[in-house]
């Protein structure tokens, strides 16, 4: 019996002492006609060794690829340390940590945790994790409305959002009726002087991504200081990785940014399919009581020693129910666990110089690339991804190059049809010379052209 | 025992682990210094061992299902097997892109096909989206597709949400998120729903009840069939609460009790981690008159091959509830637990769970505690009520919490359901052994035993702890939620 | 500096509370002639990334193959849990445990560990690991002419005793002149009928192969008595998993053998290319204080708690120093670690269905490929190898299932061509009847036969 | 805490776990039963949580270098990088049969024979060899070798191994495994080899002498080229026991002070966990005179392939040492160690190994404590002496070891070596930062203070380790090596 540990004997005892003949009958309160003998589309279980073997084999289903495509998800390096602790059972296979005194090694991760990430995104406080990046700006747009000192439930966002996570934030602002309404663009990036045709509408908030969806770097000062001029919030939609060499957005324009959030991916979370990765959040602190999901705070013990514990829990659904700033109750704590060690084995220096590497690399790559006759970079200066122009239709130039075992980027053509035959592509800290004339020499073949150098 | 300081007091300025960063700074004199960070963010500055070191120690802190039993009410903390994470974490899955092309993701996706199978086999539904990445994010689809199917239908102004009184709290919350009204409804004296007032409540306004079932008051709610007549009737739908799906697991289906749309915790019933807080997962299924309304993405069959279904398929979908297609790590690790206990063990499961809090109920009962619902049939939980102990000794379930961590024990869940007092909501899951319920039995009738005969020695527990009884109101009043110190000074 | 967390202020004031200029003048009892300045034959250090390419790739050379090879280490399932709690920091990065109080989880598991082993083999006693299964063996010889009442240095040896293991015992014996003799053989094990050909000649012990290396099952009993009634020592070499099925070699004839060992890693040890593994060794009460190795006592701490400690320690080199019992210290203490969770996790009925689950598998393979024209079983009963007559020579053969991805067995002609062109074949739980269908249809084509069954 | 029960003692007859073992019993019919076991041998019953429950807490009552400082002499207990863990643990790694052909294992084969050269470039040797499983295994076949050349030359008489005392215990030891004779010469009273005595001893019977350099008193021998003409020139040969090549890595080559053959600890100065007792490996390197000797296998290169030398390549080989070809997973960890620190990192290792004890040694100097060798320059490690605490206090070493415990430090060496009363041999390794230096400086003179004040109470340490001190003469007295008693019984 995989994982029940009782005897036949236990279960005799059990049953006599319950008073009952057999586990069946401790059923009986479910109505007879709803209850079934068997779960006939569930086949028979199977041993930890076939089950072994059913995952290697799917696990080698799969093709592996050398990355140029980001897109939201990053191939970073992780450090072996980051998972071998993480996946410490003390750690994976503890609950929230509601009893304060029995979980004081998550708590103080998050509270490390909560600082780093304020540190790193330049504001007081931060959360304990959302479910995702997308999931994150969407709760940071509803968090504002709730904040702002208008009555507007429209949130300005620039074009060069990820796009799957407009639409992910569409789906869950929709019930609360906010809406998402879009800057004016040129050039890759939110068009500064197009502002005026906002003029006379009321928005609770503006969401500027850094680097945006392109890679690009929006006018962040200028367009923070427009949006307080005209009270509203500002929500800088960050990659974590990059604030090792951006301005945080508590440094944008004169007064900061008042929301900071993104995906946690790019900081020790394996691609995986996608997830589990996290949301974060953070704000300035006279939004805290506004923030959702869980908060750590520092207190002392009876005898006066420092401990840690879930604090502002009012916020939350399971005191405020109905009322609470959001229904988010399990958030992506492992992930949080693995993202805190991760940090910690870099440091500033170490996460500043693979941000820095990671644009050194996009640029040899976009050099390498704009080489071949009619690539051609769309925009400067990126951050570690770049737009490139291509001569050729791109969906059946990016299948070639996946046969070729190259994932080449993302097109870009479905979403932002101004772009033109378009691709993103990507190159982290991991990407060679190699690796990127591995890439020129693929494409190169795709347009059908040499490769010499 | 060494006090464990914050990583940041153990940072000097200047330490290096560069095994972990590239060797030098690339230039980047292209990028305009309005754009750069002027000032290095506050990450610690620590060498790899004493990063090892730190969270080593202190994941020795915590108490966790792998160092102790954790009867947590409504929180299913049973075993989460090795080789789910072993398996879930080979190279093969770890290196998946989520916008690869399908092609390249074969094994990956064959197994979410696989798993969205077998959750409609345990629900009876006809459709599954593994998109949501918790169990309030299933009910918020879940209400979501709801709202979707009743404006389908030209039925816009069904907006209240009906949820009993013990239901969990996000249940409410997500009707929010959803833009609709909570309407609580009362639990009558035997632990089943008030079918009065829920006759009052619904009406031309009712979009949908949300139960749970077993309730979290750890009975099963008897005249469901009655309940889903009532609502259905009205028009409303019938969203279940998978959270307590464990006590049920192939004893009843969802579907046959009459419910619409089911979300699953894969973190309980399939074993997944609670990871301190997560990671989860709360896939949801439904019955054909939701499919249309799934979240996106979903896996689909074509031609042999899986691949992701999107808008272009379903267009009625209420869409896209992540960046990507949700927490697939841990829909693995449920895929695989499900392959190993298969059709037999899943039945085991409610089974036995049943059997443990059956069996702990009785011996609490015959130790003479309180129980909730005394002439009920517990499910794969139950309640205790400390009232009486309370009212003669002072000592409170808080108390009680206390004092079971220093004798080996997680706490039960406390103050939850809020409707009974001074309660301790107990599951102990069908994977801890008979004899460590015994051993909770005694150490909780030693501590009723203390209650009486020195109630303040009770409440000094607990005294075992890395830290004792902690400063609530302090840590609320006093916000100090970041680290505002320096590295401790150089000596 | 990977691993080094010195700061450049932190070298500074330690050189100063020395009171030394730098680095390089703490060498300076070193004379001059003998520094060097640099290791030119090492190239510089690679950043965790770059070796995770590298080890990955060189993972990637590599080519697996469907198994059918044993001759000493067997592919069996190692639950996923046992690696993952073996390798946990406190078991992984701890030493020896001298310091018994700061050790009692190591301890008290080698003590667990002893109880397993000695149970498994039915002996009295269990040290606490030896390198491996052939060190073991030749530790074993060693102790059991110490402790043999004879003066012999002479110590007889079933012939198919694993080849490897005899060589490397011959290396380690040769210098304390310990000799093996080698008994009569017939019919893939010992004739006990021969054993009169070594009447008046004396020995120290004798060592008894269980099951052989030919799969095969010794007259146990016969050789146990007659050994002793010559008052020789026994020494079962014995298979950890067939002992779940098999008679132990406590029990073997009139009194039991007197010493125990093998290797150990069929209870949970990866094939890694030989190693590590972990040896064994057990012994009877009387033997213990002759007994190599560390070995783990139950005792009372000053307050009469149960605790565990270092025993009989003046038995070891860092005590007896020459006069010690052999010169180990380091063991193979993590691969116990890991033996004692599997042992755990397996259970005795579980052991025991492994052990027959191998011997129905390879009985299952002896049927499938003894069906094919000219392959013939040459021994029964085995245990989970046989040996099979072959019609054509074995090692391109085995060279071309190997290139079909098929490792096909032992080759057995070099070290025992009285079996002519004869191969070792082993099918452990894991083999499936595709498994061994897929070895038929392989031989099948190999042999230049049609396959159908 | 709860104290943690023997895992026979969670046992139950008639558990059953089959997840990992066959669902059914397969037919065994063919066997006589007379060959079968009649009883099941004595394994516990108990479920997969109960297993990873009771590992778990086991763990956490070990100190070890993830968790504390571990300041060890002669141990190297230096951080263990995981990344050596995971990459040596890939599945291409583990899967691999040790019988399979060559050409199935060239990935491994060809990092096993870049290792070999690694380890040629480090000590300034010509051949290695990688089979030796720990440092002792090494010492024979280093002994083993010289006496095979000198067998090899007719020199049939050379039967004598010299050692130090100061030496490890296993260098005597060895040299008995090889059927040699260790004569023991002393230390002078600066810490170096009495160079008289060695006069005395060398002569035709000479067939070596094994040194440490710098020894395990903690300093370097400085006239160890003076003892390499006196030993070669009575014809005997140079053993370099590596276990200490921490201090010099990079620093000076064993052949460049005269040694014929080296073992190197890779379980010590490269870095492979020491795993509570093992594994680790004693490769062997030797200068050209002794490379036809070397143990086989080896990895040679032939037609650009990797391949395993074995008999026929080497005829004069001494021959195998164990059943395959050693401890080749903790090889590649060693490996991966080497290729992150590169030429740089290893000079660091010795550097900072060696700053790191002498401002140990400096800051416990000025703290009053008696330094061993005051006059000598520390190597990586040093010894400091209670004697003079011991007789104003009756506080031992053995009492300093066990309060370091309860102060969060595991103690360094006791009692060796043997020639140093009240001795502590104190080995902080490279990667330990200074603060911990520091503490450490704190916690030794806070001991030695309650020493003066109250040696009643220090006799009492440890206090917060799960046992206290433990009756050593009991468990030699009263052996009790394995579990006699039953599962406790059902109640
Ligand atoms: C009854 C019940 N419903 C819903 C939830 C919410 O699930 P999640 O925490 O995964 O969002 C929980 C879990 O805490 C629960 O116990
Ligand atoms: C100086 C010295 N020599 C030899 C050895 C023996 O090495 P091993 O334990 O690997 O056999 C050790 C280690 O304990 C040692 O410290």
């Amino acid at each position: 019996m995989p994982f029940i540990p009782h005897t036949d004997d236990d279960l005799a005892v059990m049953l006599q002492t319950i008073g009952v003949a057999d586990i069946d009958t401790l059923f009986d309160e479910i109505p007879a006609a709803l209850r079934i003998s068997s779960l006939p589309g569930v086949p028979p279980g199977l041993s930890e060794a076939a089950v072994t073997r059913l995952m290697r084999k799917r696990a080698a289903q799969n093709t592996d690829s050398l990355c140029f495509l980001g897109a939201g998800a990053y191939e970073h390096h992780i450090p072996a340390a980051v998972w071998e602790l993480a996946a410490r059972g003390e750690f994976y296979s503890a609950y929230t940590p509601y009893q304060a005194e029995a979980s004081q090694g998550t708590l103080q991760l998050i509270y490390e945790y909560q600082s780093m990430l304020a540190g790193l995104v330049d504001m007081d406080v931060s959360n304990a994790s959302l479910y995702d990046g997308a999931t994150a700006f969407a709760e940071a747009c509803l968090m504002a409305v709730r904040a702002s000192r208008s009555n507007s439930r429209r949130v300005l966002v620039a074009r060069y959002l990820h796009p799957l996570w407009r639409k992910a934030a569409e789906t869950l602002l929709k019930g609360q009726t906010v809406e998402l309404v879009e800057l004016p663009a040129v050039d890759g990036h939110t068009d500064p002087d197009a502002l005026t045709k906002l003029d006379g509408q009321d928005f609770a908030a503006v969401c500027l991504p850094w680097p945006n969806f392109l890679g690009g770097l929006e006018p962040v000062d200028t367009l923070t200081d427009w949006a307080h001029s005209r009270n509203m919030l500002v929500i800088g939609v960050c990659n974590p990785v990059a604030l090792g060499l951006l301005k945080p957005p508590g440094k944008w324009g004169a007064r900061g940014a008042d929301i900071a959030c993104g995906e946690g991916q790019p900081l020790g979370i394996p691609l995986a399919s996608g997830g589990p990765y996290f949301g974060f959040m953070a704000c300035r602190q006279a939004l805290v009581r506004q923030m959702p999901g869980r908060i750590v705070g520092q207190t002392l013990d009876i005898e006066g020693r420092r401990g840690f514990t879930l604090t502002l829990q009012a916020r939350e659904q399971h005191i405020r129910r109905s009322k609470a700033t959001s229904n988010i109750c399990t958030n992506q704590g492992l992930m949080v666990t693995a993202a805190t060690i991760h940090m910690s084995l870099l440091g500033s220096e170490g996460l500043r110089r693979v941000a820095a590497q990671c644009h050194a690399n996009t640029r040899s790559l976009v050099g390498a690339l704009t080489s071949l006759d009619g690539v051609e970079l769309r925009f400067a200066p990126y951050f570690h991804e770049a737009v490139l122009k291509l001569p050729r239709p791109v969906a059946p130039l990016l299948a070639e190059l996946a046969a070729a075992g190259i994932l080449g980027g993302y097109d870009l053509g479905a979403d932002f049809p101004e772009l033109g035959q378009a691709v993103l592509v990507c190159a982290t800290e991991l990407r060679t010379a190699e690796d990127i004339a591995a890439y020129r020499h693929a494409l190169a073949g795709a347009l059908g052209m040499a490769a010499a150098a | 025992m060494k006090r464990e300081e914050l990583i940041f007091e153990q940072s000097r300025p200047g330490r290096r682990a560069p095994t972990h960063a590239p060797a030098t700074l690339a230039a980047t004199d292209d990028l305009p210094s309005s754009v750069l960070r002027q000032e290095p963010p506050l990450l610690p500055e620590v060498s790899e061992l004493q990063v090892v070191r730190h969270f080593t120690r202190l994941s020795q802190l915590n108490f966790s299902i792998d160092t102790h039993f954790y009867p947590l009410g409504s929180c299913t903390m049973k075993y989460n097997p090795r080789a789910s994470n072993t398996l879930a974490m080979l190279p093969g899955f770890l290196a998946r892109h989520p916008l690869e092309p399908d092609s390249h993701a074969q094994g990956v996706l064959e197994s979410l096909f696989d798993l969205q199978e077998l959750l409609k086999a345990v629900t009876g539904m006809s459709g599954v989206s593994l998109t949501p990445m918790a169990g309030a994010q299933g009910e918020f689809a879940g209400i979501a597709m709801i709202r979707a199917y009743h404006l389908a239908r030209g039925d816009t102004e069904r907006t209240q949400v009906i949820v009993p009184d013990a239901a969990h709290g996000t249940n409410p919350a997500s009707a929010t998120m959803c833009g609709c009204e909570a309407i609580e409804i009362p639990t009558g004296p035997d632990g089943d729903v008030d079918l009065d007032a829920l006759r009052q409540v619904v009406g031309p306004k009712t979009a949908a009840i949300m139960l749970t079932n077993p309730s979290t008051l750890g009975v099963f709610e008897r005249r469901i069939s009655e309940i889903a007549e009532i609502v259905h009737a009205a028009g409303g739908l019938l969203y279940y609460d998978g959270a307590n799906l464990n006590a049920i697991l192939g004893r009843a289906l969802p579907a046959g009790m009459g419910f619409d749309v089911v979300h699953i915790n894969l973190h309980k019933t399939f074993s997944t981690p609670h990871g301190g807080g997560g990671p989860g997962s709360g896939v949801v299924a439904v019955n054909p008159r939701l499919e249309p309304f799934l979240p996106i993405p979903i896996v689909g069959k074509r031609d042999g091959s899986y691949v992701w279904l999107t808008e272009a398929d379903r267009p009625q979908s209420i869409g896209r509830l992540s960046g990507f297609m949700g927490n697939t790590g841990i829909l693995l690790r449920a895929y695989i637990y499900m392959r190993l206990l298969g059709t037999d063990g899943m039945r085991r499961v409610s089974g036995y769970a049943t059997l443990n809090a059956n069996y702990l109920c009785a011996r609490l009962a015959s130790a003479g505690f309180t129980i909730a619902y005394p002439r009920r049939r517990a499910s794969h939980e139950f309640i205790i009520s400390l009232k009486d102990v309370a009212r003669d000794t002072g000592a409170t379930a808080m108390d009680f919490a206390k004092a079971l961590l220093d004798r080996g024990f997680h706490a039960p869940t406390t103050y939850f359901p809020l409707l009974v007092p001074e309660c301790l909501l107990i599951e102990p899951t069908e994977t801890e052994a008979r004899q460590e319920l015994d051993d909770f039995v005694q150490a909780l009738t030693e501590i009723r035993d203390l209650a009486g005969r020195d109630v303040g020695e009770l409440k000094r527990a607990p005294q075992t702890t890395p830290v004792r009884r902690l400063d609530d109101v302090r840590a609320a009043r006093q916000l100090d939620l970041t680290w505002q110190g320096k590295p401790r000074t150089v000596n």
